[in-house]
C-alpha cells in the first residue's frame, strides 16, 4: 500500500515528520508502522513541544526516591513507606462521553500507580467547565461527576479531594485532570524498564477490543467540526476488571516474579511495550496472534493502536509463568505470553507467521521529533483599578455575591456522589484545605490537594505560575502536613500558537522558581496541549497535585472553628491587591491587572512558621487565605462551623474593600485559644512573620463590627444554593 | 399512541456487563447459550394519535435524553 | 467468637470489616468465594462494595456463587448472617432476607454521614444499643431504597424485625431525614428468626474517634454477647 | 434461535429512575408525554433450533438469574 500525504495527516503527522520517518527507517513504512509512528511522535505520547523545558524543572530531593520519567513519582515518607502518585488529564475524551471520559481517566490514573507495587488510598480531581449557564455545562458535569464517581467507588478507593471550576474559555473543551496517591514498601517498587533477553512478556487484563484507536493523537489535535466523526473511539471503562487486575497485579507483586511492568496507557500495546524495551536498551518481539482479543478479526494495526483499558505488559522472570498464570486464573483474567526481549533494539511484530512490521526502538523513543518552539513574552498589563471609579456596593452584597457563585459554592453536591470513607483511613475529607489519609495501621498521614489558578496564570503566567505552586504548599501547611512533592498537569492550548507557547514556558518557569524555593519537588506529571476549538484557547491551566506528610498524627487540623471566644490571628501581611480578584470579577466582571505578587521568602518562613505553631499543638483550626479574600476565608470557617466571627475594622489599611477582599499572597487564619497567644506571638515575632490580631469567633454570627452581621445559617444557605439546581 | 425503545451498546463497543452476565449463565449451568447483550428498554406513552408525529416525538427523547448516541443505538416501535 | 467474611470478586469493603473484626477481638476468616466449604463460624459476614461490578443488579451475581449455598445452609442452622450494603444487596438477592434495594430515589451515588436509630434492640446484634439510640453513621450505595410488599412491610413493623431507621438529629423519621428513598425510612431489617441482620449503612467505618466516631462498636460487642 | 427478552418494574413497584426520566423530558420541553417507565432488555441467542426448547432454555435464564422475580416482570419474544 503505498502510503499518500492524506494518510499521513489522517495520523495527525507533519509531511516533514513523514520524511523523517523515511531517514529512521531507509525505506517507506508500512501502514502498520505509521500507525506506531503516529502513537508515539504524537504529543501526547512524546512530549514533543514540552520536553525541553520540562527538563528544567527540579525534580531532586532528598524526600525522592523516582522523579519524572516512570509511571507514576515515588517518595519517601519514612520507616520503609513510600507514597506513590501522579496526575493525568482525560480532557478530550471527557468532552465527547463526559461519564466514560471521566471514568476510563480515572481508571488509567490507577493503573500508573499500582503497576508501581503501590495500593492506591486516595483520588483527587480538577475538573473545569464552561460558563455555569452554556447549554453543555450542565450535562457535562453531570456526566464528569458520575464517571469519577462510577469508577472509584466501584473500585474502592476513596476520592477525597479536588477542584470544580467554571469560566467560558472551557465551553467547547473541558478539563478533566484525575490524580491517584498509592503506598508502597520502599524497598518494593516496581519499575518499567527492562531487563535480559529472551524473557517473557506477558499481557494481562481485559481483552483487547477495537475502542480508543487513535486515542492518543485525538488527544493531540485540536477540536473542530469533524470531532464527531471520531466518536466511535470512545473507550468504555470496566472498573470491575481493573479492580480484579489491580489485586491480581498486588498479590503477584508479593514475589519475585517480575522484572518489570508497565500498563497499558494511551497507545496501548505500542506505547508499553516500546517504553520498556527503549529504557531496557532491548528490542522485544510480539506475536500478535497471540493478543487476546474482543472482537473477530482484528488486524495487527488495530491491536497495535486500540486503547482497550484495565490491560497490563509484564516481563517475567525465567520460570515463573506458571506460578502468576494462577494467580491471574483466579481473578478470572487473561494472562498469556505475546512475546519476548530480544537484543535486536527493534519493536517486532508477527501475525500469521510472518514479521508485519520491524521499527528500531529509537526511533520511536529517543529519536521521536523534539521541537523549541517559538514563544513570546507575555507583556505585564500594569493597570490599576480605581475603586473610586466603580459603583458604590455594600460588603455584605459583595461577599454573598462571591458566596453563592459556583466557583465557590459548597460542592457537597459533587463530593457526596464520591465515596470518600472506605478503606477507612480517610481522617479529613473534601472540603478542609486538603484531605488526611493515614497510612493504615500506623499513626502517620499524608495530606493531599490539587489546584490551579487560571485567571492569574492568563494574566500573568510567571507569577501564576508560582502562585498555584505557593498555594498548593499552603493547603497542606494548613492542615498541618510538611510538603514534600508535587505532580503537575499542564493543560495549555495550542503550542503551535506562540502565545500559548509563551503562556507554558513562562507558567512553568513560575513552578520551577517555586519548587526550587520551597524545596517541593516536582516528581511525576502530564502535559495536555491543543485545548481549544477553533482557535479559542483555554486560559492556562497548570494543576499541581501535593503530597505532604505528618509524621505523628494524633488529631487531624481542620477549618472549622472549635471554640467560643478564640482568639483569631491573620499571618501575612494584607496589601490590598484587588487586580484579577474574584471580588472584581463577580462585581463588577473586570478582570485586568496583575495577579498578586508572589514573596517566596515570605511564603517560606510563614507557612514553615505556622506548621511549627500545628505541630506544638497550639493552634485550634486554620484555613489559608485565597481567592474572594480574608473575608471569603472567614466565611467558609463559619460556614463549616458552630460559631462565627467578631471581627475588628483594620486599623492600617483603611479601605476595607481592599482589606477584606484583597488576594495578597503568604497568608493564614489561625483560631488560637487566648493564653497560648502570648506564646504564640513571641514565636511570630522571633521569627519575623507579620501578623494581625483580627477578632474573635462567637456563637452563631458572622459580624464585622459596625459593617455587617448575618448569621452562619444565612451564609451556608447562600453558599449551597447553586447546586441545588442540579 | 405507545412505543417500544431498545437501546442497546453499539457494536464494538465494550459491553462489562454483558461478559460478566453471560459468564454467570454458563456458571449456574445454562447451556447453549450463545450469546447475551444487555441494553435498556422504555415503553412510552405519548398524546398524540399521528403515527408520524407520535414517532417524532419519541424520536426526539431517545436523542435528547434516553439514548447516548456516542455509544448506543436505538430502536422504536410501536405497540 | 468466630467470624467469616466472604469475599466476591469487586468486594471492598472487606478489609475494612476484616480490620473491625479483629480490632474487636473476633477471629475472623477472609473466605474467597470459590471456596465451597465455610470454616465453622459462629458470624459470618457478607462485605459492602461492588461485587461484580454490582452488572446485572447489585448483588444479583454474587447471589448466584457457590458459597452462597453454603452460607443459607448455616443461615438456616441458625449461624448469625450480617450483610452491610452490598451485602445487605445479596441477602435479598438470595432470598435469605426478603424485600429489595432500588435506585436511590435521586439516582445518584449517594456518601455521607447520616442519623439512624435502633428500633429494636433485643436482638444478637443490637443489645448493646439503648432503644431508639440514634446513632451517626457513614452511608455509601448507588441502591439503598428498600423497598418491599405491603405485606411483608405490615409484618416486618408488626414483628419488630425493623432495625433501624433513618432520622434527623432529633429522631424525627420523615422524608426530609431520608436519604434515598426507602420505604418509612427503613434502613435495616431482621429475618424472621433475627438471625440474618441486613443494612445498608457501614458500621465498620464507624469504631475510630479518629476517623470518624464510635457508634458503630456498639453492633460489634453485641455480636460478643 | 435468537430472542428477546424485555424485563419492566411490576406496577406496584415503586420506579424511581422511570419519574426522574420523565420530569427531565418535560422540563427539557418534551410535550404529549404520558407515561414513561424504564426496563432492561437482553438480546439472547441460544444454540437449539427447537422452539419451544429455545424459549424454555431462556426462561429458564430469566427465572435463575436475569429478574428478580419480586419486582419485575418480564417478556420473551422470538427475534
Ligand atoms: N508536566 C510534567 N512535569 C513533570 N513530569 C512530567 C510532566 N508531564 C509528563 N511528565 C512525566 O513524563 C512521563 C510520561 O508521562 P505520560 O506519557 O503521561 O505517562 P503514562 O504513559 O504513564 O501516562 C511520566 O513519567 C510523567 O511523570
Ligand atoms: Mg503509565
Amino acid at each position: 500500500m503505498k502510503i499518500s500525504n492524506k494518510i499521513v495527516e489522517k495520523h495527525g503527522l507533519k509531511i516533514e515528520e513523514y520524511e523523517s520517518i523515511k531517514k529512521l527507517l531507509n525505506r517507506q513504512p508500512n501502514l502498520l508502522e505509521l500507525g506506531i509512528f503516529s502513537a508515539m511522535w504524537n504529543e501526547h505520547c512524546s512530549y514533543k513541544s514540552s520536553r525541553i523545558h520540562l527538563r528544567k524543572l527540579p525534580t531532586k530531593g532528598k524526600q525522592v526516591i523516582q522523579g519524572p520519567g516512570e509511571n507514576a513519582g515515588v517518595i519517601d515518607i519514612g520507616d520503609n513507606d513510600a507514597i506513590v502518585f501522579k496526575i493525568e488529564s482525560h480532557n478530550h475524551p471527557s468532552y465527547i462521553e463526559p461519564y466514560q471520559g471521566a471514568a476510563t481517566g480515572v481508571g488509567g490514573i490507577l493503573r500508573d500507580v499500582f503497576t508501581m507495587g503501590a495500593r492506591p488510598i486516595a483520588l483527587l480531581n480538577s475538573i473545569h467547565f464552561g460558563s455555569p449557564d452554556h447549554t453543555k455545562t450542565k450535562s457535562l458535569l453531570n456526566g464528569v461527576v458520575s464517571g469519577i464517581g462510577g469508577y472509584g467507588n466501584c473500585i474502592g478507593i476513596p476520592t477525597v479531594g479536588g477542584e470544580t471550576k467554571f469560566n467560558e474559555t472551557y465551553n467547547e473543551n473541558i478539563l478533566v485532570n484525575a490524580m491517584a496517591v498509592g503506598h508502597a514498601n520502599k524497598d518494593k517498587i516496581f519499575y518499567s524498564k527492562a531487563k535480559g533477553l529472551n524473557k517473557s512478556v506477558v499481557y494481562v487484563g481485559s481483552k483487547t477490543g477495537r475502542d480508543g484507536i487513535h486515542g492518543a493523537s485525538m488527544a493531540s489535535a485540536e477540536f473542530d467540526e469533524n470531532s464527531e466523526e471520531k466518536k466511535p473511539t470512545v473507550q468504555v471503562g470496566d472498573p470491575f476488571t481493573e479492580k480484579l487486575l489491580m489485586e491480581a497485579c498486588l498479590e503477584l507483586m508479593k514475589d519475585n516474579s517480575i522484572i518489570s511492568i508497565q500498563d497499558m496507557g494511551a497507545a496501548g500495546l505500542t506505547s508499553s511495550s516500546v517504553e520498556m524495551a527503549s529504557k531496557g536498551g532491548l528490542g522485544i518481539e510480539l506475536e500478535l496472534d497471540k493478543v487476546p482479543c474482543r472482537e473477530e478479526n482484528m488486524t495487527p494495526y488495530e491491536m497495535m493502536l486500540s486503547e482497550s483499558q484495565e490491560r497490563m505488559l509484564i516481563i517475567l522472570e525465567d520460570g515463573k509463568e506458571h506460578n502468576a498464570k494462577k494467580i491471574f486464573d483466579k481473578w478470572d483474567l487473561d494472562f498469556v505470553v505475546i512475546g519476548k526481549t530480544t537484543n535486536t533494539n527493534k519493536l517486532t511484530l508477527k501475525f500469521n507467521n510472518k514479521i508485519q512490521g520491524e521499527i528500531p526502538i529509537e526511533a520511536l523513543a529517543s529519536k521521536a521529533p523534539i521541537y523549541d518552539r517559538k514563544w513570546i513574552k507575555k507583556k505585564p498589563q500594569k493597570k490599576e483599578i480605581n475603586l473610586k471609579d466603580l459603583k458604590k456596593i455594600k460588603i455584605e452584597d459583595a461577599l454573598i455575591k462571591i458566596l453563592s457563585n459556583p466557583n465557590h459554592s459548597n460542592k457537597s453536591w459533587i463530593t457526596n456522589q464520591y465515596d470518600q470513607s472506605v478503606m477507612c483511613d480517610t481522617a479529613l475529607k473534601s472540603g478542609s484545605d486538603a484531605a488526611i489519609i493515614r497510612i493504615h495501621n500506623k499513626d502517620k498521614a499524608i495530606a493531599v490537594t490539587v489546584d490551579s489558578s487560571a485567571y492569574y496564570c492568563k494574566s500573568y503566567p510567571l507569577t501564576g505560575g508560582k502562585q498555584i505552586v505557593c498555594e498548593n504548599w499552603r493547603n497542606l501547611i494548613s492542615v498541618g502536613a510538611k510538603p514534600l512533592a508535587i505532580t503537575n498537569c499542564l493543560n495549555f492550548g495550542n503550542p503551535e500558537n506562540e502565545e500559548i507557547m509563551g503562556e507554558f514556558v513562562e507558567c512553568l518557569t513560575g513552578i520551577k522558581q517555586a519548587c526550587e524555593f520551597l524545596d517541593y519537588p516536582v516528581v511525576s506529571g502530564n502535559v495536555s496541549f491543543y485545548n481549544g476549538t477553533n482557535k479559542k484557547n483555554i486560559y492556562p491551566t497548570p494543576v499541581i497535585g501535593g503530597v505532604g506528610l505528618i509524621k505523628k498524627i494524633t488529631k487531624p487540623l481542620d477549618h472549622n472553628f472549635k471554640k467560643n471566644n478564640s482568639n483569631l490571628i491573620l499571618i501575612g501581611k494584607t496589601f490590598g491587591h484587588l487586580e484579577q480578584s474574584c471580588f472584581l470579577r463577580e462585581n463588577y466582571s473586570i478582570n485586568d491587572g496583575l495577579p498578586p505578587e508572589i514573596n517566596l521568602k515570605n511564603e517560606k518562613n510563614n507557612g514553615e512558621i505556622v506548621l511549627k505553631l500545628i505541630e506544638e499543638d497550639l493552634i485550634l483550626s486554620s484555613h489559608d487565605v485565597s481567592d474572594g479574600g480574608l473575608i471569603t476565608a472567614l466565611a467558609e470557617m463559619s460556614i463549616v462551623s458552630k460559631y462565627g466571627v467578631k471581627i475588628q475594622k483594620p486599623k492600617k489599611l483603611t479601605n476595607l474593600f481592599k482589606y477584606f477582599f484583597g488576594e495578597d499572597q503568604a497568608r493564614y487564619i489561625l483560631e488560637i485559644e487566648a493564653i497560648n497567644l502570648p506564646k504564640i506571638e513571641k514565636v511570630l515575632k522571633n521569627n519575623d512573620v507579620y501578623y494581625e490580631n483580627i477578632g474573635f469567633t462567637q456563637k452563631d454570627y458572622f459580624e464585622i463590627e459596625g459593617e455587617l452581621k448575618i448569621s452562619n445559617k444565612d451564609l451556608f444557605k447562600i453558599n449551597n444554593e447553586w447546586y441545588n439546581n442540579f | 399512541m405507545k412505543f417500544s425503545v431498545t437501546v442497546t451498546l453499539k457494536k464494538d463497543v465494550l459491553d462489562p456487563q454483558g461478559k460478566v452476565v453471560q459468564n454467570t449463565l454458563v456458571n449456574i449451568g445454562i447451556k447453549n447459550l450463545k450469546s447475551i447483550r444487555q441494553g435498556k428498554y422504555f415503553e412510552i406513552e405519548v398524546d398524540e394519535s399521528e403515527l408520524l408525529t407520535a414517532e417524532k416525538i419519541v424520536d426526539k427523547m431517545c436523542k435528547k435524553l434516553l439514548v447516548n448516541l456516542v455509544i448506543e443505538d436505538y430502536k422504536i416501535n410501536k405497540i | 467468637m468466630r467470624s467469616s467474611v466472604i469475599v466476591f470478586p469487586g468486594s471492598n469493603c472487606d478489609r475494612d470489616i476484616g480490620v473491625a473484626l479483629e480490632k474487636m477481638q473476633f477471629k475472623n476468616q477472609m473466605i474467597w468465594h470459590k471456596e465451597t466449604r465455610l470454616p465453622k463460624s459462629d458470624l459470618i459476614v457478607i462485605p459492602g462494595g461492588f461485587s461484580y461490578g454490582d452488572y446485572l443488579r447489585s448483588g444479583a451475581i454474587a447471589g448466584k456463587s457457590l458459597i452462597i449455598d453454603e452460607v443459607i445452609r448455616a443461615a438456616n442452622s441458625g449461624c448469625l448472617i450480617l450483610g452491610i450494603c452490598n451485602g445487605f444487596q445479596i441477602l435479598t438477592e438470595t432470598g435469605l432476607l426478603k424485600g429489595t434495594l432500588l435506585r436511590n430515589k435521586n439516582l445518584k451515588f449517594i456518601n455521607k454521614d447520616v442519623q439512624i436509630k435502633v428500633l429494636n434492640n433485643k436482638t444478637k446484634f443490637t443489645n448493646k444499643y439503648k432503644k431508639d439510640q440514634i446513632i451517626k453513621i457513614n452511608i455509601a450505595h448507588n441502591e439503598g431504597n428498600f423497598f418491599t410488599d405491603l405485606l411483608h412491610l405490615e409484618k416486618l413493623s408488626n414483628e419488630n424485625l425493623i432495625a433501624f431507621k433513618y432520622c434527623d438529629e432529633k429522631g424525627n423519621i420523615n422524608e426530609n431525614s431520608n436519604p434515598n428513598g426507602s420505604l418509612e425510612n427503613i434502613a435495616g431489617i431482621f429475618n424472621d428468626n433475627k438471625n440474618i441482620l441486613g443494612m445498608m449503612p457501614h458500621p465498620e467505618r464507624m469504631i475510630d474517634e479518629f476517623i470518624s466516631n464510635k457508634d458503630g462498636v456498639n453492633l460489634f460487642t453485641s455480636l460478643l454477647g
